[in-house]
């Protein structure tokens, strides 16, 4: 791949079937939202029996800002020859609303109210329209290209380089040795002194009495010297209220 | 095991056999995720076995159930369940946090998954690999009965 | 000794192997009860519904056939001990109870009453 | 933060979305969550059963507990990275979903015939080894929801040869990431056909006992006859693709209605039936296994030599030993890897015959080196959606049979 790769030809105002090479996967079709119904309608008197799948797509800049993309088969059944249709309806960014297909094809049921959920996009008619792969109380919609990847909670924080948590096996190997080496040298890292390897038993008896819920590393050091809490506190720290 | 006051011979010993007794036979709970749940199956298939360490009767409900082994990618949506499941469960109770997507949310750094189950219940052992392999959930098993036997949760009677 | 002796013992250990087992762990077993512990378990999710609502009868039914087929099937036991001693006198009187019991499974399985719905 | 504290913030505090009002209650009939941890529902499903004594009225699957935003995360991989996120959605045959992933990227870049010949033999044969690996999952748990459990032992043992394969040749058991845009990351090893065929050797002898075990099994047969009814118009218009389809006897199969790698070579037959119920497609899954142990004979026998990856340098990386003797390869290395290549703009949709149906993926690619948009046409979430419609009238324990037959993945439902 030569250095002087050309930027990228479309920005993200694109519309994808002008510019593709040319592949003959599908025959396409570009309608708008007032039309769509028909169109399918008209393929599926035609011989397209199944409506395999409905896609979103947003281009963010493009005027029609979402893409409703209606892939429709037809079955190499008594002579016909199998043939696939790509219907693309452009959905304005504003109100996205396009009529329901679900009492034509039930298959159309879950696949609208996804991308209902996942791209904010509603169908007119559509007997239940809610949320099917997010919590109920989700806010936004997550594959519109303004959503960030991981989310508007954890946005912000910096992706968690190597988090305190102890990633010493909870357990001693068979050896025994390993692990307290292992700790020793953890807790060199982080600057605290181990004392002295302790008799055995007395890491029994600090350990009978640990709290519950700290991870035991049943090695020779006991957790109180390594500072462990519970691990949810030892973990990354989550914003308290979760939402900012 | 050396005892420090001889009231605590008795005890110290009824203590001893019973986490020996609870380490040999650790019932883990039914429930599995993602791709880490099928190699959780195939632990208990022929060729590993995880019936050698007591601990192929997965049992379906969290009441009978001493070991959560959560084997997958924890969504969102299942945290609450998780975490209600974990709280159903009969003490004493360990957790396996199996495979990268558990304990630290692996692959997927994205909004739906939760970044590591340890910011909903308290892990035990954690396993690396994605998935890892039988043998692997074997060795987890392995550390979790080494803990139970030095009293990992405090024991079976410790008034903790 | 009354020839009785060694079942009264035996019903003595029964019933003290019975309260050991329930009672130790009761007393000895760690408690740590919280709120979502003590809900009912529907898997994972809250309870969806209060369990007080009417049940079919076809539930009282079904449990009465199999009482009555279960206590037939019971009643075998102390004959199949005894066989040898009953000789034919016992074979007939059995071959006469399952034949009444027979007549019975036939009249449901006509009616109907093995299937659900 | 102590052991049984609520759950932090972050985690959303009130219930998930199973909303009471989903399923009104008339005339008291009590609603049954076969909720999202269940021994048989084959994953994260929770299915909001409305039921009338042991007779279901109303089901309502409720879907998304394992929702893992892998559209999402693709869309900000490079196009090489992203079939690892994708291989992990439908986790019972991973292959497939790389193999759909990567020809529509090769269509993309409209360079379907450079990938040589050998490439495209293995990689057929290793899709067909997937597949019958995701039938005997299918076919062990199947036959845990109805007691069989020493079937599960016999078909997941049958499996564990099938990963050695994977281990030997892609290096994972059940992951590989094998599958590279233009052909395979390296040639198979040198132990693999041997193995293969020792496989090839011991299929039949453990298939003759699955069937003996499990399809003549009375118990089994009164469990799912006429257990589960789809007739062949009701399967359409529910988008059922797959056993679940053909079982009801429509004979669509992807490999031979739109070939793809060099499938329209081999000969093997759809196999169909008619009546669509539970039973039909527990035999239409049995017969697929044996249709691709003949397509994986055919594959060993004419596999070709030859190089395993195209040769256009624009979007395969320089084969490995150049690297060390040529800046040039470096630099490329380098670029491949730090920046991966651009696909031109454009749509495509490429499907394949997974395990389960119709795999396919609509990919749209602005010319940037990362995809804009991979949309998945998951068939078990069509496969899983009807059971809306065949649950209602059925027993409480035939909900688990339909469940069984249907075959979900819920890596693949839930995406």
């Amino acid at each position: 791949m030569p250095s002087s790769q050309t930027p990228p030809a479309g920005s993200t105002a694109l519309d994808p079937t002008a510019v593709r090479p040319a592949i003959d996967d599908a025959r396409i079709i570009r309608t708008t939202p007032q039309a769509v119904r028909d169109e399918l309608l008209a393929l599926k008197r035609d011989g397209y029996a199944m409506l395999s799948d409905i896609g979103g797509v947003d281009y963010l800049e493009r005027e029609p800002r979402f893409d409703v993309v209606y892939h429709l088969l037809k079955f190499a059944l008594n002579g016909a020859q199998a043939a696939r249709v790509r219907v693309l309806c452009g959905v304005p960014g504003a109100d996205p609303v396009v009529p329901t297909v679900s009492d034509v094809w039930p298959s159309a049921d879950w696949a609208e109210r996804e991308i209902y959920d996942l791209f904010g996009v509603s169908f007119s008619g559509h007997p239940d329209l809610r949320r099917i792969q997010l919590p109920v109380e989700w806010e936004g919609h997550p594959l519109r290209k303004d959503y960030p990847l991981r989310g508007p909670a954890r946005d912000r924080t910096p992706r968690p380089s190597f988090a305190l948590k102890s990633n010493v096996a909870a357990g001693t190997p068979a050896s025994g040795k390993t692990a307290a080496a292992l700790q020793r040298q953890i807790a060199a890292a982080r600057g605290q002194t181990l004392p002295p390897d302790p008799a055995p038993h007395a890491a029994e008896k600090a350990q009978a009495g640990n709290t519950p819920g700290a991870v035991a590393t049943a090695g020779a050091a006991t957790p109180q010297e390594l500072g462990a809490e519970p691990n949810a506190a030892r973990g990354r720290q989550l914003p308290k209220d979760g939402s900012k | 095991m050396a005892v420090d006051s001889p009231g605590e011979f008795l005890l110290g010993k009824v203590d001893e056999v019973a986490r020996w007794a609870q380490s040999s036979s650790v019932w883990p709970l039914t429930m599995g995720l993602a791709c880490c749940a099928i190699e959780m199956m195939t632990a208990t298939a022929p060729e590993y076995d995880m019936a050698r360490l007591g601990s192929e009767v997965f049992r379906a409900s969290p009441r009978q159930a001493d070991l959560m082994i959560v084997s997958g990618r924890l969504a969102q949506k299942m945290a609450p369940i998780i975490k209600r499941l974990y709280d159903q469960m009969a003490d004493p109770k360990w957790v396996i946090s199996m495979g990268a997507c558990a304990s630290s949310g692996g692959v997927f750094d994205n909004y739906a998954i939760v970044q590591g189950v340890d910011t909903v219940i308290p892990v035990d052992v954690y396993m690396p690999g994605c998935p890892p392999t039988p043998d692997g959930l074997l060795y987890a098993v392995n550390l979790i009965q080494q803990q139970i036997r030095q009293g990992g949760r405090g024991g079976i009677f410790a008034r903790a | 000794m009354t020839p009785y002796g060694p079942v009264a013992i035996y019903f003595a250990v029964a019933l003290a192997a019975a309260l050991l087992f329930t009672g130790l762990p009761g007393l000895m077993a760690r408690r740590k009860p919280n709120a979502v512990k003590s809900e009912a378990y529907e898997c994972g999710v809250e309870p969806t519904s209060d369990v007080s609502g009417r049940f079919p009868v076809r539930f009282y039914l079904v449990a009465m056939l199999f009482v009555v087929f279960d206590v037939e099937a019971a009643s075998f036991y102390p004959w199949a001990v005894q066989m040898h001693q009953l000789r034919v006198f016992g074979l007939l009187e059995m071959i006469v109870f399952v034949v009444v019991l027979a007549i019975g499974y036939a009249y449901v399985w006509k009616r109907g009453g093995f299937q659900w719905r | 933060m102590s052991v049984d504290s609520p759950i932090p913030a972050a985690a959303p505090g009130p219930p998930p979305s199973m909303s009471m009002d989903v399923v009104e209650r008339d005339h008291n009939r009590m609603v049954l969550s076969i909720g999202p941890q269940h021994p048989s529902t084959h994953g994260v499903l929770q299915v909001l059963t409305e039921i009338d004594g042991e007779v279901i009225t109303r089901a309502e699957p409720e879907i998304g507990y394992l929702h893992t935003g892998i559209e999402k995360s693709a869309e900000n991989l490079f196009w090489t990275q992203a079939s690892t996120v994708i291989e992990r959605m439908d986790y019972l045959s991973p292959l497939s979903n790389a193999l759909c992933y990567i020809l529509g990227v090769e269509k993309l870049l409209g360079v379907t015939d450079l990938v040589p010949e050998r490439a495209q033999q293995v990689r057929v044969l290793l899709c067909e080894l997937s597949r019958i690996a995701s039938h005997c999952v299918w076919l062990g748990t199947g036959g845990i929801d109805l007691g069989a459990l020493s079937g599960f032992f016999y078909a997941f043992d049958l499996r564990e040869r099938i990963l050695d394969l994977n281990e030997l040749s892609g290096g994972a058991r059940m992951h590989p990431n094998y599958l590279r845009i233009g052909g395979l990351r390296d040639d198979l090893p040198a132990g693999f056909l041997d193995r293969l065929d020792a496989l090839i050797a011991m299929y039949k002898p453990r298939m003759n006992e699955l069937r003996n075990l499990l399809q003549s099994n009375p118990i089994l047969q009164d469990r799912m006859i006429d257990v589960g009814i789809i007739s062949a118009d009701d399967a359409i218009a529910w988008g059922l693709t797959g056993p679940c389809l053909r079982a009801s006897g429509v004979a669509y199969d992807v490999r031979k209605t739109f070939p793809y790698s060099g499938y329209e070579n081999y000969d093997f037959d759809v196999v169909t039936r008619t009546e669509g119920d539970a039973y039909a497609r527990f035999l239409v899954r049995l017969d697929e296994m044996d249709q691709s142990m003949r397509i994986i004979e055919q594959v060993r026998k004419n596999l070709v030599g030859g190089p395993i990856m195209a040769d256009d340098t624009k979007f395969t990386p320089p084969p490995k030993e150049t690297i060390a003797v040529s800046m040039e390869a470096l630099i490329h290395h380098f670029k491949y890897v730090s920046e991966s290549f651009r696909v031109p703009p454009g749509d495509v949709y490429s499907a394949v015959e997974g395990p389960r149906g119709e795999l396919g993926y609509y990919i749209v690619s602005n010319g940037d080196n990362r995809p804009w948009r991979v949309r998945t046409r998951p068939p078990s979430m069509y496969n899983l959606q009807i059971l809306k419609q065949i649950a209602v009238g059925e027993l409480i324990a035939d909900m688990v049979v339909m469940i069984g037959s249907l075959d979900p993945v819920f890596g693949e439902v839930d995406r």
